[in-house]
């Protein structure tokens, strides 16, 4: 139906009381998702946009089970408060904020592993199964019911290129976003392996950038194992080497994570990759179309 | 944050690293005092630039005048578009052989990674990749010893080699985590009569967690721009074309770049402004901007947590108190969109829905 | 057909070419123990009672796989040793050493559990799957094929108990040493769930003693889980509080541990408790008979 | 091994654990000028008896004069069978409330477990079980702070004093880890106008690991038989019985004890010499027991790495040099059993093959 999370899904908010965790709050309770409730330390008791505010996740969770967190943290602070969820038996976490350091993004995943926890990002702009459950900041109207997967790397540019899709009228099932970061916790062949087992899913659009070899290695398994239809689309075309483009993890570092070298890797998989963003919809209708 | 080679040495010290004899000198007077005291020798130009020794920045000295002579010179050279301020005289080692060693981050293993090769001393990027040994390393687990043994093992390296190796490499991952290190790099990993000893030093600590280590220098090897940029937390690189770009996202600024070359068009920056910022923020973005003196600039707004009505704001504010004097393509979707179309408008800029449109206009504006 | 270990069981020597790890290689060869290779740090190359040794135990797997490794190892590298088992995939671990420092303890529990692995002792005889398979320092003679499974804190205690009941001609299934210390991998519990489940094992001999609250939280399960039949023998009645009476774990501290406690929560279970060790085989020969 | 208070309180400071102002003295007058300086001040007598308080090892002086009287009366008791070699004369603190705070090992759970309650100052068994909040640590992730906040919440602990516990809680885990405690200990933890103060330390270092840590002195409050059998590295205790007990395994060792007592005897002592002893090592054991003068020497040996031979030996080679003059039950079977036997008849000894038989033979020579 969905991958990752569906209209069951109970979803946490640590750091609910912050503009950001407010304002996101209301936001996603208005796209329908289940909140079952925040945490603040300190602000036990409140309540935020009809959800009860508790001081501790364990707290929380003793009141109501929780499937999800999404974490409006200050970067300083989120280590603490993913290894408290983690702790607390949370199995899927949401990372928004950027900036958190390196060695504690590696932290969490260390023992995100331990627990058989997904973590999504940090600096992602979440994930959103269309229709049912939104975990994330992404604007809501862009993401309606349809038969596209749909992964990627940054936020904005997944906006676009979904807000194409919609517009042509081609819907989504589920969007994940994996963070820009160095270290983020899903990567593209988590996603996808996902995407081929979900029934509803019928393409997937993969949207990616230089650096690292996230891409070289959703290539490869799109080669051995996928038999859905994937389109990209990849950003940095015209970066130079060396330099890094926004993102931590957008950088071309000693001739590795090159556009020339994803693009060849996804075309070898038999991916078609866009020129631009407008395209994308035609490339999916086509695949879509021949089903 | 790229740290010198002093610097990274005098962590390495920190942490029980063993590193060259060595003085930080300021003037080539101090390099002739430092020879007098070390004998024979190395005077390296302290830039960041890695091509230092290919580009004569690096020079060996024999006697006090020999070192004054080439710190005089080294002083002199502009490397990476920099010259140093400070050169690292050191007490030439004895080397029975160059080794590799870093400890980096491996983003699909989510873990640090010791590299090592016993081909040390050449570029990291012409070590044949099966003479590399990776070794990813579990952080609940740590450095053991069992760890660097197998290391060895696979390295073909016994005995009193081992012993070194078992001693460094905790001391390496300690510092490469306690002081939270992107990279910490040996090239060469000196051995010597007395043991292993770190020729070199590239450390680099992540931005990120600089807050963590106020006892750090911060290093300003960066242009005005860059610097400007970092002041205001701005995502900015500088490029050599003609039309300045600001967007808000760093996948789509890079993709708006893109589809500048796309349409025959040269970017003159990467600027992503990112989410959310107010209209001050915005303001100063755009005037960092307007300072490098671009032909066209071109601002593609896809509104999320970005407002539309606060960049149509901040454009005419600015507009307003500086002027802007060039040709302006907009393009303006999302959050707030009909509000910011509105405050345009009133200063006289149509503005695009569809980024294909914006960024063609911008090129053709380039062409008039 | 027994717990743990079986005549299958693929089993690696890490501290080979010491005295103790090449004499009880011997032993343990003798007994028709299934074993693959030995480890000793610089000792690659040699072999030992025919056994092949190498550097690491990573080569060692490489070569050979295996699915236990028994530990000669000095106390103060024990830690080390214990963590490359686990690293290279162990998943049954045989802490043969005493005086390993507490928190070394603490840590390599804390790390077989992230690895699913079995960790037996540390400061223990090891465990004996009767004519199949013996990892351990224990006499070969006693332990010969019979209907009951035998678990003990302590070793010559456990020798003594199993060597009355095979004279009196009862044989044992499994036979696992807990180990003496305050952190040991294995308590009465696991082996007991272990022992319930295997369909050779008709009754169950449990030894312990003073100190911890493992025989109380046994007699809990034996109440709530059990359907087979168990006796006990404990040792310490006549033991003083707050004296450490030769394991690191037999203490009564702060009133804890007492012999009246874990008497009277056997016997609450129905547990029978033997006066004396040599009363333990007519009482597993009532239960056994009567079965 | 148990530390004394003030040792316990060099660890907190150097921990950064705030203790009360004081200083340890070795002589009445040094009380005097210690409350001179300090104002008013209480004393503790340091020996590692945990009932010091009620025995009168404690005292509180609010003048130099009265600090010199206490000190004297503190130094020439006797507590627990020990005098005090030092005081500890401390500032007295204002405490508004008493908390017990500890870090020990939970040997089910296989991790450390912190243990708080707002109920200090008493001896911990009558804190009620539920007003301890306990909280295992798994040492992989280490003691973070949303640990301390929920154990906070569990109390009911908010505020100012929630951001004590948020500093105090990992320093003394640190403490716990790094210095190999069994047992961290601070009862009660003082909540003062300044803070949390640690009015009391019991620290216990992991003998097994005291090794890691040769700058902590080694603690010599036992019995001249205690500190020779450490010397030996056998495990023992002094009863106080009649029947000298020597075996072969803590268990066996116990269950011997055991037998005795349940056969009407009364063991003089606990003597594991364990697994693998040579001639030499259980030769000293021997001495050392017939050193106690029982008045029945019972030794059960199940040989198991244990070689009957070795034993028996050692026992001719003691009874030769030294002399046993006392009645002997001797058990023994297992590895190398009719070696052994062949040895001890030589010198007039026969030996029992079952435990009951020996341990019933030695309360019967006890009557003889």
């Amino acid at each position: 139906m969905s991958i990752y999370i569906n209209d069951k899904t109970r979803v946490l908010v640590q750091g609910i009381t912050g503009n950001q965790g407010s304002f996101h709050t209301g936001q996603m309770l208005a796209y329908g998702t289940k909140i079952i409730g925040g945490v603040s330390p300190g602000k036990g008791g409140q309540s935020v946009e009809g959800v009860p505010v508790y001081d501790t996740v364990f707290e929380a969770v003793d009141k109501e089970p929780a499937d999800a967190s999404i974490l409006f943290i200050p970067a300083p602070f989120a280590r603490d408060a993913a290894l408290e969820a983690l702790a607390a038996g949370i199995k899927i976490l949401v990372l928004i904020p950027e900036h958190i350091p390196l060695q504690d993004a590696i932290d969490i995943m260390a023992h995100a592993r331990q627990n058989d926890a997904v973590v999504v990002g940090p600096n992602t702009f979440g994930l959103v199964t269309s229709g049912a459950c939104k975990i994330g900041i992404m604007p809501n109207q862009y993401f309606v019911p349809g038969p596209v997967g749909v992964v990627s790397r940054s936020g904005t540019l997944c906006y676009e290129i979904v807000g194409h899709l919609t517009e042509s009228g081609v819907g989504t099932t589920t969007v994940v976003g994996l963070g820009g970061d160095r270290v983020v916790g899903l990567h593209f062949v988590d996603v996808l392996k996902e995407f081929e087992k979900d029934p509803e899913t019928k393409a997937i659009v993969l949207v990616g950038e230089i650096g690292g070899s996230a891409e070289e290695e959703a290539a490869a398994f799109i080669k051995s194992s996928m038999t859905k239809p994937v389109i990209a689309y990849l950003a940095g075309k015209s970066a130079p080497p060396g330099k890094r483009m926004g993102h931590a993890g957008a950088i071309i570092e000693r001739g590795r994570g090159t556009f020339e070298s994803k693009v060849e890797a996804l075309t070898a998989a038999k991916v078609k990759v866009a020129d631009l963003p407008t395209n994308v919809p035609d490339l999916v209708k086509e695949v879509i179309g021949g089903k | 944050m790229k740290l010198y080679e002093y610097l990274g040495k005098e962590l390495f010290d920190r942490y029980g690293i063993a590193v060259p004899a060595g003085r930080v000198i300021e003037n080539a007077g101090q390099a002739a005092e430092a020879a007098a005291e070390l004998g024979e020798v190395v005077i390296k130009s302290q830039v960041l630039t890695g091509k230092r020794g290919k580009a004569g920045g690096i020079a060996f000295a024999s006697s006090p005048d020999e070192a004054k002579k080439e710190a005089e010179r080294i002083f002199k050279m502009e490397l990476g578009g920099f010259t140093a301020d400070k050169l690292l005289v050191e007490k030439k080692v004895q080397i029975e052989q160059e080794i590799y060693l870093a400890i980096t981050v491996d983003g699909t293993a989510q873990r640090p990674v010791v590299l090592v090769s016993l081909d040390g001393g050449m570029d990291v990027e012409d070590v044949p990749e099966e003479r590399m040994i990776r070794w990813p390393v579990d952080v609940t687990v740590g450095m053991q010893g069992f760890m660097v043994r197998e290391i060895c093992r696979k390295l073909g390296v016994k005995g009193s080699l081992q012993k070194e190796f078992l001693k460094l490499l905790p001391k390496l991952y300690k510092l490469f985590r306690e002081m939270d290190a992107e990279l910490a790099e040996i090239n060469p990993l000196a051995l010597t009569p007395d043991g292993l000893v770190a020729a070199d030093a590239k450390v680099t600590i992540d931005d990120d967690a600089l807050y963590r280590h106020p006892q750090l220098p911060r290093i300003k090897e960066k242009t005005a721009l860059e610097l400007r940029a970092e002041e205001l937390d701005l995502a900015y690189v500088e490029l050599d074309g003609d039309i300045a770009v600001m967007a808000n996202g760093a996948g789509i600024t890079m993709a708006t770049l893109d589809m500048v070359q796309h349409y025959g068009g040269s970017p003159a920056n990467f600027l992503d402004f990112g989410g959310g910022a107010d209209v001050e923020k915005t303001s100063q973005a755009l005037e960092l901007l307007l300072g490098t003196n671009p032909r066209v600039l071109l601002i593609n707004i896809f509104g999320g947590i970005t407002r539309c009505d606060v960049v149509a704001e901040a454009f005419a504010r600015v507009r307003e108190s500086k002027g802007i004097n060039l040709p302006v393509s907009f393009r303006l979707v999302g959050t707030n969109e009909a509000e910011g179309r509105v405050i345009l408008e009133k200063v006289g800029i149509k503005s695009f829905t569809s980024m294909d449109e914006a960024v063609s206009h911008a090129v053709d504006l380039l062409g008039a």
